[in-house]
């Protein structure tokens, strides 16, 4: 509004927009801007600051919800009176979603229908707007498949033959086929790899620039939207609290929690911090030609590695490069097909029946979904306490006291160990799992993706706090992320993966300079701000 | 599917096999003795001992099981008296009682099953689904609590008791429809369908319930999954949404268990042949087993068997032919 | 199916409910009894099945305060000319005899009813229990079984075994089993027992799936590296999971044990004479319907209320169970409950 | 005298001259599973549907009243020619019979039906021919190795059979009724097979039979009346419908609605349901007719177990019994007549009124403590009480009737149900006999000698199962008596003698008579002629007509 430019033409119009959840929650208190075609907003705002009640009132989307959705979205169109989204019947808003607005969700994985085929899905959408007969609507989608890089013989397949990604494209793909006028996309690569990401975020752009279609790109990433966005609003708490050209505002942040947002943000030409490398003769764990197979998949083919006592070891990769499959490993979830992991020079494989249980405490793990890690009918409290049970510990006093006292090294309370997981944000049950994880006082944890969850300001918290307790508790980390910058962040030396196999190891302050095309490919893709 | 197919027949033979011992075993423990029963009130001892050997039991139970297994598998020859007729496999023997093929009894009665069980089920997907989309549409209003008391109501009445309920207000009160007789579809279809109406509607009318709650279940979750909020931001009219998409999310479901329910029905088919007069499969179990008949006893046993695991097996593959993700 | 917290309008918001309907600090989570009882039907389903179950523990002295016996004959009460129907309107209903007496007998309905409840509840709760424990047993065995150290094997073999109950005709072995077992043992405990030995294979199956769904949650994975053995783990972490899925086919179960119970008495196998149950009230009574209608009611509306008590209790149980229960949770009783959840804390 | 009582409202019309024509149909609960071979039929004179397709040496009077339990010639010229004080009968064919296939009847065809009913492959039939033919004992049918003829049975031509017995029976014309009697073309017989074809001799042939389900009759052209005098044959066909639910029966024969009009059936008696509607209804009360088939329902106690060896114990039972508890239990006045003696009112010519041991209407519970007392049993005694589950009337109801009124004189049943193929092989087995049971007992024919001859004669006594002296009663007085009166072959004067011995066993209280069952059925509204026999309680189907 600042910007004259967008007085010229305007699209969309959202005046004092507000959206009131049951309870009553005001998700959104207040938005307001305008929108030009072929112009991209930023929404940005940690996690719960109503980035997606907004995204969804743009499409009139919370109507047959409970939810009650306060001021006016109008939709500018040529020679038509505006139409209030907020106000229109339910026919006139049936007929704007589509040709006029689309959205692209979060979820790839579960926005489109499991039961139809990906190009039926395309082709019902365009002619239930165009009236299209099926050979047009047929001849439509291949060319916007094509158009977003998925062979237009796919266009048979369902959903779930498809990956993230690609179904992410399939769902930008059905908007396209409706040239819409404004294209809402609430956090479209959030659960995507950082290459996919950066393809998806280019095809939008793309997108935009051909088809004069405004955007409005939904994420808690500020290097998501910087990358894109003309102008961003920040979101913190349903308010916006800043607003304004992209440039200004990332580089001279006014409100101090853009502030705090933008430092959150790793990045991968932060300052390392200094440390004394590990001696690199001091071997805790020591894995030879490792392979796992899980029937004809080869997860892992052949990996060696070594983990120094007290080193943060990081491991990288893209989905599905067998991360997870060795971190399991390493802790003896995962039974080898082939090949040793050896701990303190004893075979992991050796270990029997009692044996097995006393020496297993003293390898942990730290899961990457903190909703499914920790039982959710347990209390916190008993779930943190249950190793020192198994153990034989009896005397619940003590329990108490060690549970308490691990709660809040980890920056939680007392009165947190009396929840259940359903009762606690997503940054807090990780570091509940984190003090699971150490109430043993194990040798070696295995964090696994342990951040990839959450959003960037609890990402940073919790990353601080990993790497307070190695040092506390004089900890060997094997830290798993998809996020380069992340993993650089903690550890002393990253592994990168690729399908089932180490490609090469680089201290993590060499991670910059690599040799391998791989991990350049990687870290190209990585968003700047 | 060939691999799943070879593994599910080799489960069933080996179910079946079982199934077979188990009820040789029960049924011939259980009290009464067939020859005692054949040979009628006035018998004698010896004239028993005759009859005894006639049927073949005065033979060791397991030895008799084993010629009950090679009859089937190999066939046998049976003497009728004057002659002796040749049973090939795969026979269940004759009946104790009627000298009947048992093979040939089960044939007979089987299509009276047969037609009970499709009529039925086409019944009672047709109102559970339409009364599981009717209540899905307002969950938690009014008519989706009527519906679902209804469906109760009419889903907690014995069988027997709707049956009758049925005859008495269809033939004798309203006089709208004759007394069921049954007639087979290949004589004429529309006798058939006539007077298997009342029949059918007694098992629909009890079972749907069941399908009401899994259709409403289904329904109301996928309503509630993403991907029904990303037809919605395609301007999809909600009719359109509930009646094709999210019917279609409860579909694999009231599918399969419509399979598995079509292969039970030997279990609850006694009542309603019972009611209507049906000569079925259900109530000749129930006579042969008060006689003690044991070759129709266990070859009852056995079809129900086939007939459920063969239903699994079509559940299984209807799912995956419904439900894209799920192979086998 | 989808794991993920999605933006759909009644998750957070059941969680928003179910949190404004428990006390603040409260330990327990939204689902269970307290969650059955914060709904109104499910509290009504609840109320109904306790005084169902009391009017079975007290029958006895419910029978002395009417003054009647469930077995005594009174023929003074009955017109032998017209097939013993009873004399008077409505069956024979007196201040005596509260609801009528029998046809051809004359015994007292009322009687017959409460003794009734002793066994059709527990014939049905009994089965009940059998099938939960032998379903949870076996259910549980197959479904952690995991493939190391013959444990697919066992997985086969109990499966099978599941598969061989599920393909019994059920009616036509209660058959065999009720006439094989010798007739001193006591004719309720029998039909327990068949109903249970035809019944578990359903909860086994369900209970093995979810097993090998819960199996796979990370916190059991956490729960192995701390060492905990393998049945603790089943007892710690795998059991409370299925509680929801298991209570609530319970509830559906109970009430098709009280049919199947009626079944068999229909065909002439449920209890022995004297004894009364629902079911055989009911079996007995449907060919009167025309003359003497009570009789019929009796037994059929008391069947009825009983499986729609049980019916309602399940699905309360389902919903209190399941944090995405379809019952949205802005309904109008969710909003009033959390305001009275409000009022209540500022006092 | 029941029977005839009704018959006359509903044949007003009926005229035997022109009553042919139309479809008969018959609603049963039987299923006739086992079919319909002459060898393994157990029926008493011919019963309902078989007497339709076979004919027999005699056969049964059709007609109603006291009448109708006479024997009369049906194949033979007459109900046949006793000697040698009644061991050899004698019977001449009439001339032109033919079966269904139009081949003759000869009197070899009639020896050849007699000994295959011997084949343990045809088991089923009544045992007497076994007991009473020279030689029947060890014969085991004309199949397979060894003799494969019957000695004693001698066809000297194509029209003449002797039949040479071991002993005397004046009784043997009504045997010859049985099935067993009708003729079977040797070249026909498919042995087990035969039962769902046979070859007919009667008015009627089988056109279609589904075994379980429906049996449908037409004309047999080769049948007339001719030579037949007892079958009318008045229906051109006759549509059986089997293995129907008794409730539905008679819903259906009461709401007698298009087809069912013409409906009646051969073995489903209104129950007590119906009969209270019935009685409500005077349209349908006309369509009601009534009658006995003799046969008593009855306590019965095994003399070799305590405390049943004591004559006192087992008259405090008697005195003890609730008839009246038993008969509502039965489902009322109309459907049971209480009994005190153990041949029945309804067995006319052999019965003699006595009741030894007055227990009144309800019982007298008080003369029964005060005889257990006597008997040494002042607390009073528990015992067991077998009774058959399947029997949907005299099972439960009246076994829990009994332990009402049994109760009030201390005595304490435990009941024993037991499923109709375990009661048979457990009750008539001495082995595994109860101490008491409650059972019923039928004759085979309107005579006294086959009513009490099973229960009573001491020789009669079979260890090996299938045993009918249940008391395992043997006085060789008794037994002598009997001898005495199966020789006499005229039919009142036997009858006397044994309705006197029936009141001479009376005084020893070998059982405890309870009651009789009468036959209450409706049938159709356009049904004419329709009334029960004397000698079955049922209908004769063979009068029936819906013309
Ligand atoms: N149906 C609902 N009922 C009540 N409160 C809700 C509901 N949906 C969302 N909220 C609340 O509204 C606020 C805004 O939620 P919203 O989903 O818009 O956040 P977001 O910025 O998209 O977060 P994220 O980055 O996690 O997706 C949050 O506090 C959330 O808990
Ligand atoms: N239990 C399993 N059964 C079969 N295949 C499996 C199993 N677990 C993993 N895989 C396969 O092994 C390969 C490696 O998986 P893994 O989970 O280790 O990858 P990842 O690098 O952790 O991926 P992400 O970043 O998506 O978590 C993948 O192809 C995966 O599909
Ligand atoms: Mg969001
Ligand atoms: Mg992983």
């Amino acid at each position: 509004m600042t910007d004259p430019v967008l007085q010229v033409e305007t699209v969309l119009q959202v005046q004092d927009l507000r959206v009131i959840h049951p309870g009553p929650v005001t998700a959104l208190d207040g938005l307001s801007f305008e929108l030009a075609p072929g112009q991209v907003l930023g929404l940005v705002g940690e996690s719960g600051s109503g980035k997606s009640a907004a995204a969804l009132a743009l499409l009139g989307l919370h109507r047959g919800t409970p939810t009650r959705v306060e001021g006016a979205v109008l939709l500018h169109r040529p020679d038509r009176p505006a139409l209030d989204l907020n106000r229109a019947s339910d026919t006139e808003l049936r007929t704007v979603r589509g040709p006029e607005l689309a959205m692209v969700f979060q979820e790839p994985l579960t926005s489109l229908d499991p039961y139809r085929r990906v190009g039926t899905q395309i082709a019902t959408a365009y002619r239930l707007h165009t009236g299209a007969s099926r050979a047009d609507a047929r001849q439509r989608t291949v060319e916007v498949l094509e158009r977003v890089g998925i062979d237009p013989k796919r266009a048979r397949d369902y959903p779930h033959q498809f990956s993230g990604g690609m179904r992410q494209r399939v769902l930008i793909a059905m908007a396209l086929a409706l040239r819409p006028r404004v294209l809402v996309a609430d956090e479209p690569t959030t659960a995507l790899d950082v290459t996919v990401q950066a393809q998806i975020l280019r095809l939008l752009d793309e997108l935009r620039a051909e088809t004069g279609m405004a955007l409005v790109l939904v994420s808690h990433d500020v290097g998501v939207v910087g990358g894109l966005a003309a102008e961003v609003v920040v979101l913190r708490q349903g308010r916006a609290v800043e607003r304004g050209a992209t440039g200004a505002l990332l580089g001279r942040p006014e409100h101090p929690y853009t502030r705090a947002l933008l430092e959150a943000v790793p990045r991968l030409d932060a300052p390392l911090p200094e440390r004394d490398a590990p001696a690199a003769d001091d071997v805790l764990v020591e894995v030879e030609g490792l392979r796992v197979d899980f029937g004809s998949v080869r997860a892992l083919r052949g990996v060696d590695l070594t983990v120094r006592r007290g080193e943060t070891l990081g491991i990288v990769g893209e989905s599905g490069s067998g991360k997870s499959t060795l971190g399991r490993t390493l802790v003896r979830l995962q039974d080898p097909s082939s090949g040793v992991v050896r701990f303190e020079g004893a075979d992991l494989a050796s270990w029997r029946g009692g044996e097995l249980r006393r020496r297993r405490r003293e390898l942990q793990m730290v899961f990457q979904d903190p909703t499914s890690s920790l039982n959710p009918r347990r209390l916190i409290g008993d779930s943190v306490a249950e190793p020192l049970r198994v153990r034989g510990e009896r005397d619940e006093a003590k329990l108490r006291a060690e549970v308490v006292g691990l709660l809040e090294r980890v920056g939680l309370t007392s009165d947190h160990a009396d929840r259940h997981p359903h009762q606690l944000s997503g940054g807090q049950r990780q570091r509940a799992a984190i003090a699971r994880a150490l109430i043993l006082r194990p040798k070696l944890i295995v964090c696994d993706e342990p951040v990839s969850a959450l959003d960037v300001t609890t990402q940073a918290q919790v990353v601080g706090l990993l790497r307070e307790l190695r040092e506390e508790f004089d900890l060997t980390l094997v830290f798993i992320a998809h996020d380069l910058a992340v993993v650089r962040s903690v550890s002393d030396r990253v592994a990168v993966m690729r399908q089932g196999e180490i490609v090469e190891t680089l201290a993590a302050a060499k991670l910059t300079e690599p040799q391998h095309a791989y991990t350049r490919a990687l870290l190209d893709a990585v968003p700047r701000l | 599917m060939i691999r799943f197919l070879l593994r599910r027949l080799l489960g069933a033979v080996a179910v079946l096999l079982a199934l077979a011992a188990l009820s040789y075993l029960l049924f011939y423990a259980m009290p009464g003795d067939p020859a005692q029963l054949a040979c009628g009130k006035g018998c004698t001892a010896p004239q028993l001992a005759q009859v005894r050997h006639a049927l073949g039991t005065d033979q060791p139970v397991l030895r008799q099981f084993w010629t009950f297994l090679t009859t089937l598998a190999l066939g046998h020859g049976f003497s009728t008296g004057p002659s002796t007729v040749w049973c090939s496999a795969p026979c269940l023997g004759y009946s104790y009682q009627s000298n009947e093929s048992v093979t040939q009894m089960l044939l007979d009665r089987l299509p009276v099953d047969v037609s009970l069980a499709l009529g039925a089920a086409a019944i009672w997907l047709l109102l559970g689904i339409g009364t599981g989309l009717y209540a899905a549409l307002r969950p938690g209003r009014l008519r989706d609590r009527v519906v679902n008391a209804v469906i109760l109501t009419l889903g907690s009445t014995p069988v027997f008791v709707m049956a009758l309920l049925l005859l008495m207000g269809a033939c004798v009160w309203l006089q709208l429809l004759p007394f069921p007789n049954y007639v087979p579809l290949t004589e004429d279809p529309a006798q058939w369908a006539q007077n298997l109406l009342l029949p059918w509607l007694a098992i629909a009318l009890v079972s749907a319930a069941g399908y009401t709650r899994l259709t409403r279940a289904g329904v109301l979750e996928t309503l509630n999954q993403d991907h029904i909020r990303t037809l919605r931001a395609y301007g999809y009219p909600e009719r359109r949404i509930v009646l094709r998409h999210a019917v279609r999310g409860a579909l694999p479901t009231v599918v399969t268990v419509a399979a598995m329910d079509i292969g039970m029905v030997l279990a609850g088919a006694v009542f309603t042949e019972t009611m209507f007069g049906l000569p079925g499969l259900g109530k000749l179990a129930v006579e042969s087993a008060s006689t003690v008949d044991l070759p129709v006893v266990c070859g009852i046993t056995l079809l129900a068997g086939a007939l459920i695991v063969v239903a699994n097996t079509v559940a299984d593959l209807l799912h995956a032919a419904l439900d894209p993700r799920v192979r086998i | 199916m989808s794991g993920h917290v999605t933006l759909t309008s009644t998750e957070p918001g059941a969680a928003v409910e179910s949190a404004a309907a428990l006390p603040t600090g409260a330990q327990r989570p939204a689902g269970g009894a307290a969650g059955v009882w914060a709904r109104r039907g499910g509290r009504a389903a609840a109320v109904t099945v306790g005084l169902l179950v009391l009017v079975a523990l007290t029958a006895p002295w419910l029978a002395a305060l009417e003054g009647q016996d469930p077995n005594s004959f009174h023929d003074t009460l009955l017109n032998s000319a017209t097939g013993g129907s009873p004399n008077g309107t409505f069956g024979g209903i007196s201040a005596q005899h509260w609801l009528g007496v029998e046809p051809t007998t004359g015994r007292d309905l009322f009687a017959r009813l409460v003794y009734g409840a002793r066994v059709s509840l527990g014939v049905a709760l009994g089965a009940t229990l059998g099938q939960l424990l032998l379903g949870l047993l076996v259910g549980l065995a197959a479904g952690l079984a995991d493939g190391r150290r013959g444990g697919r094997w066992v997985d086969a073999l109990l499966s099978r075994v599941t598969d061989l109950a599920l393909a019994l005709p059920t009616f036509f072995f209660s058959i065999a089993l009720l006439a094989v077992v010798p007739q001193s043992f006591p004719r309720p405990l029998l039909l327990g027992l068949i109903l249970t030995g035809l019944g578990w294979a359903p909860i086994a199956r369900i209970v093995r799936a979810e097993t090998r769904v819960l199996r796979e949650r990370e916190y059991v994975a956490a729960a192995v590296l701390t060492g905990a053995g393998s049945w603790r783990i089943a007892r710690r972490e795998i059991l409370p999971g299925l509680v929801a899925p298991v209570a609530t086919y319970t509830a559906i179960v109970i009430p098709q044990n009280m049919v199947a119970e009626a079944g068999l008495s229909f065909l002439g196998l449920g209890v022995r004479p004297p004894t009364s149950s629902w079911g055989q009230m009911l079996s007995t009574s449907t060919t009167w319907f025309q003359v003497d209608p009570t009789y019929v009611l009796v037994p059929a509306l008391t069947l009825l209320v009983c499986v729609l008590a049980f019916a309602g209790l399940g699905e309360a149980l389902r919903v209190a169970f399941d944090p995405k229960s379809p019952v949205p949770a802005h309904t109008r009783r969710g909003r009033r409950k959390q305001a009275a959840g409000k009022k209540g804390e500022a006092r | 005298g029941a029977g005839s009582s009704s018959s006359a409202s509903s044949s007003d019309a009926f005229s035997a001259a022109n009553c042919q024509g139309g479809t008969l149909r018959v609603l049963d609960s039987a299923k006739n599973t086992k079919g319909f071979d002459p060898a393994v039929l157990y029926t008493s004179g011919g019963g309902a549907i078989p007497r339709l397709l076979f004919r027999t040496l005699t056969t049964r009077q059709s007609v109603a009243g006291t009448n109708g339990t006479k024997v009369v010639p049906d194949l033979a010229t007459d109900t046949g020619t006793p000697s040698q004080n009644a061991t050899v009968w004698t019977y001449h064919l009439k001339s032109g019979l033919k079966y269904a296939d139009g081949t003759p009847i000869t009197a070899a065809d009639i020896k050849y039906g007699v000994e295959r009913s011997f084949s343990p492959q045809l088991a089923g039939g009544p045992p007497y021919l076994r007991d009473w033919l020279v030689g029947g004992a060890d014969y085991q049918g004309p199949y397979g190795g060894g003799t494969t003829d019957l000695a004693s049975i001698a066809t000297p031509d194509p029209s003449t059979i002797v039949f040479h017995l071991r002993k005397s029976e004046g009784d043997f014309p009504y045997l010859a009724a049985e099935t067993q009697f009708a003729p079977v073309p040797k070249a026909k017989d498919t042995g087990k097979e035969y039962n769902a074809d046979p070859v007919s001799s009667g008015p009627y042939s089988i056109a279609g039979f589904t075994k379980g389900k429906e049996l449908d009759l037409v004309r047999n052209s080769y049948w007339s009346r001719s030579t037949d005098q007892q079958r009318l044959a008045c229906p051109d066909r006759i549509d059986i419908s089997l293995g129907l639910s008794s409730a539905v029966i008679n819903q259906r024969l009461s709401a007698s609605v298009g087809q069912d009009a013409n409906a009646i059936t051969t073995d489903t008696s209104l129950d007590a349901p119906t009969l209270a509607r019935v009685s409500a209804d005077p349209a349908l009360k006309k369509r009601v007719v009534t009658g006995k088939f003799p046969q008593i329902f009855y306590l019965a106690f095994d003399l070799k177990k305590a405390p049943f060896d004591n004559q006192l114990v087992r008259e405090a039972l008697s005195y003890a019994v609730d008839r009246t508890a038993l008969v509502n239990a039965e489902g009322g006045t109309q459907l049971a007549v209480p009994s005190t003696t153990f041949t029945p009112e309804s067995l006319t010519a052999a019965h003699q009124d006595y009741d030894y041991f007055p227990a009144g209407a309800t019982g007298n519970p008080t003369k029964a403590k005060q005889l257990l007392a006597q008997a040494g049993h002042p607390n009073g005694i528990t015992v067991p009480l077998a009774y058959d589950t399947d029997d949907v009337n005299t099972g439960a109801p009246a076994a829990t009737a009994l332990q009402q009124a049994f109760a009030k004189a201390g005595i304490t049943l435990q009941l024993q149900p037991l499923s109709d193929a375990d009661f048979n092989s457990t009750v008539n087995t001495p082995a595994t006999q109860p101490a008491l049971t409650l059972t019923s007992w039928g004759a085979d024919w309107p005579s006294g000698g086959p009513f009490l001859t099973p229960i009573f004669d001491g020789r009669q006594i079979v260890t090996g199962g299938g045993n009918f002296n249940l008391a395992q009663y043997n006085d060789p007085a008794v037994n002598a008596q009997i001898d005495k009166i199966n020789q006499i072959t005229d039919y009142t004067a036997a009858q006397q003698q044994w309705a006197a011995l029936d009141a001479q066993l009376g005084k020893l209280a070998l059982t405890v008579p309870l009651y009789e069952e009468a036959t209450s059925v409706l049938y159709g509204s356009h049904v004419k002629n329709a009334y029960l026999d004397q000698w079955r309680g049922w209908y004769d189907i063979a009068s029936v007509s819906v013309k």
